[in-house]
């Protein structure tokens, strides 16, 4: 069991646990302990794991720009940074579909309708397919360089490209004064209890994501050693040919 | 001798396939290589390394003395490399291609006139679009497109494919007058008995090997 | 507690898809390390 | 051969050739065009009611431009594989940055043709009348908005170009980069129809965000073309 067990060590395991844990008291603060808002009412407590889903691909995709750019400048060129990159961009393709889902049903309750064309969530929806493209980019096939050297040039277009998105759905928004929209975020009065939900959310949410990020990252390491062993396999059969 | 190509233990992997399996390979400036071998045997990928358009994935390589693994790209600009396709634009005629290929490796309109003249796509040809030509007429094209490039290394796969006989004879006074600047040539084809007597040396290929 | 079924079927979707895709990933590695050897993880 | 005169003499080189193909296969007069304008008509079908089309011109031309981008950026890569046109050019070490330069000239130059033909179309379908001012501003965000595209289209076509699938692959990596271009051109070409009330003075904001958007992507496209499109 001890050090066999796939992509586990007694680090991560500890680290899940302490992951659970964090979790359990999460959820008991968020849904039963904590105050109702004053506004809002009971729907606040969808914020406690909106936000930090939202907040994880955040960190998520600045992880994924961050190690292609690494791995572009890099004098050794490790594969290393682009399978933590991958495995990041998977995590935040995740997390982001988990907080668009959860953020409409957020705004079915505070907007009464699932979806409005406000700046943040348009742009988040752009955020989304960006990265879904770049997931699409990594399954093209070829050696583990081509697809490290395609995918973090596409990280780093991405980066590029986001805040220009974002700037200009906002100014589309701006120009548009429809009916204020709610914003949940801003009506927010938090207290002391609610406060401590939200940071322990985002706490626990990004360790979640070391979590996760571990454990994917292992397995595509696998997974390349894997195919790499399959070429020396391969090798050998293909140097068999010239006596057949 | 100076050696200008230089592969050792190379592997050279398409998708997951390793077209070469650890090849060993070492060419002599001056040489005339006929690449001898059966059908997916390796020797398209092995031009192809050469032109520094494949990565090698495992092994080690130079030519001109440039490393394949860290620098393959500064090959690019000094050997030719005559792969399956033409590599023409079959909406353009036959001057039109050559004129864009001048201008793109910077080749002066005399040099171009005096290719086409050689491979005999002057005149009448000229003005006819590529996607209209025969298969020997588009191998002429690309042969002329090689000359302008006044390459170190001549790579060629299959360069008597789809050309007539006179055409082949034209091949052959081309190489040996490159060689003969000061070229070097790697051949591969099936046309047995004419590359041998071309040939000043023969390399097997088999199963993404040499022997 | 009212909007109940909004509020716990969106702890329900984030808590179901996060821990689909745990399970996934840890089993991959499990199925994937069974073929490993000790160079091929590092972390061992 | 990487010196600053011979990429340009490959920028134009290859510009041309581009063009010059075109001209030799008429493919965009005789099908991009077609497609476009009967796009236009179908709009029409599905609207259904003339305010609401002259409302919306501005939005469905830029549609229309988008989705005929789409098939022209194919045609220009597919020109490129058909006979390994673009091994030869690599092979022989010419610059990709150049390269990108001159099909993205190639690009623009066809967009622009198209987009004149569609403004057009929706001047003479739609009933959309312009001021001379207005005209004015018209021109210039179809050129910053052209240059922005042409630039951004052949980055991310040379990416799909040499992928399996990439009939698909190009509008999901292509459409939403170019987002900015269309919400930035239509409320400019808005400003210009004067649709919805709008004014001249109104467009010129958008214009910038187009203007900054063009020379990111003409610059970003000369350094990552190559490393994206290579082996």
């Amino acid at each position: 069991m001890a050090g066999q067990s796939g992509t586990g060590t007694s680090a991560t395991r500890r680290l899940g646990i302490v992951v659970i844990l964090m979790l359990g008291v999460l959820a008991l603060c968020g849904l039963w302990f904590s105050a109702e808002d004053v506004v809002q009412g009971s729907t606040v407590r969808i914020m406690y794991i909106h936000v930090p889903s939202i907040w994880t691909a955040y960190i998520a995709f600045a992880m994924t720009a961050v190690c292609s750019g690494v791995y572009l400048s890099a004098k050794n060129r490790s594969l290393a940074w682009d399978r933590v990159a991958g495995a990041s961009g998977e995590i935040g393709v995740l997390f982001v579909a988990v907080s668009l889902v959860t953020g409409s049903m957020w705004g079915r309750l505070t907007w009464g309708t699932y979806w409005v064309w406000d700046a943040r969530l348009t742009s988040t929806a752009f955020l989304f397919i960006t990265y879904i493209g770049y997931l699409a980019v990594r399954q093209l096939g070829g050696t583990h360089r081509q697809r490290a050297r395609r995918s973090s040039v596409l990280a780093l277009l991405a980066i590029l490209e986001i805040p220009l998105v974002h700037f200009s759905v906002s100014l589309w928004r701006s120009l548009h004064q429809e009916a204020s929209v709610a914003n949940p975020n801003a009506k927010v009065e938090l207290d002391g209890l609610m406060l401590f939900s939200l940071f322990l959310g985002l706490i626990a949410f990004t360790l979640l994501f070391v979590w996760l990020l571990l454990h994917r990252q292992r397995a595509m390491m696998l997974e390349d050693a894997f195919s790499d062993r399959g070429l020396d396999v391969a090798i050998t059969a293909r140097r068999n040919e010239a006596g057949a | 001798m100076d050696t200008v190509i230089e592969l050792s233990g190379v592997v050279a992997v398409l998708g997951q396939f390793p077209a070469l399996a650890g090849i060993d390979l070492a060419v002599q400036r001056g040489e005339i290589v006929l690449l001898q071998g059966p059908n997916g045997a390796g020797k398209t990928s092995l031009l192809r390394v050469c032109a520094g358009l494949l990565p090698i994935e495992r092994g080690t390589g130079h030519v001109l003395g440039i490393d394949l693994a860290t620098n393959r790209e500064a090959i690019r600009s000094r050997v030719g490399l005559l792969g399956h396709a033409n590599g023409l634009y079959l909406d353009l005629t036959v001057m039109q291609n050559m004129q864009f290929w001048a201008s793109t490796v910077g080749a002066t309109k005399s040099e171009v006139d005096s290719a086409m003249a050689t491979m005999r796509i002057d005149g009448r040809l000229a003005r006819v679009k590529a996607s209209q030509l025969s298969a020997g007429q588009r191998r002429r094209c690309a042969l002329a497109s090689l000359i302008v490039r006044r390459a170190e290394i001549w790579l060629l796969d299959e360069p008597h494919a789809g050309l007539d006989a006179a055409g082949r004879d034209e091949l052959d006074a081309l190489l040996r007058s490159a060689v003969s600047s000061g070229a070097t040539v790697v051949l591969a084809s099936h046309e047995r008995d004419r590359a041998l007597g071309l040939a000043t040396r023969t390399v097997t290929i088999d199963g993404g090997g040499a022997s | 507690m009212k909007h109940a079924s909004f509020i716990f079927g969106s702890w329900g979707i984030t808590a179901v898809s996060v821990a689909a895709y745990a399970v996934w990933i840890i089993r991959r590695g499990r199925e994937l390390a069974k073929h490993a050897t000790s160079e091929e993880m590092p972390w061992t | 051969m990487s010196s600053a005169a011979s990429k340009r003499r490959v920028t134009i080189a290859v510009a041309r050739k581009d063009l010059t193909i075109e001209w030799n296969s008429r493919i965009l007069v005789n099908q991009v065009a077609p497609f476009a304008a009967i796009v236009m008509v179908l709009f029409a079908f599905a609207l259904d009611n003339d305010g609401i089309l002259q409302r919306v011109a501005p939005g469905l031309v830029w549609l229309a431009t988008l989705f005929s981008m789409l098939v022209v950026i194919q045609r220009s890569f597919t020109v490129e594989s058909a006979d390994g046109a673009l091994d030869a050019l690599r092979v022989a070490g010419i610059d990709m940055g150049a390269i990108f330069a001159g099909k993205a000239i190639a690009l623009m130059v066809q967009l622009f043709v198209l987009e004149l033909l569609l403004v057009a179309t929706a001047v003479v379908l739609y009933g959309v009348e312009m001021t001379l001012a207005g005209f004015c501003e018209a021109i210039v965000t179809l050129l910053v908005a052209t240059v922005g595209l042409g630039s951004v289209g052949t980055l991310y076509g040379g990416l799909a170009a040499g992928a399996r699938g990439r009939e698909t692959l190009l509008p999901l990596l292509l459409l939403p980069v170019v987002a900015p271009v269309l919400i930035g051109a239509t409320r400019a070409t808005e400003a210009a129809f004067g649709s919805g009330g709008t004014t001249v003075s109104e467009g010129w904001p958008w214009i910038g965000l187009l203007l900054v958007f063009a020379v990111l992507f003409c610059a970003v496209g000369t350094v990552a073309f190559g490393p994206l499109v290579d082996e």
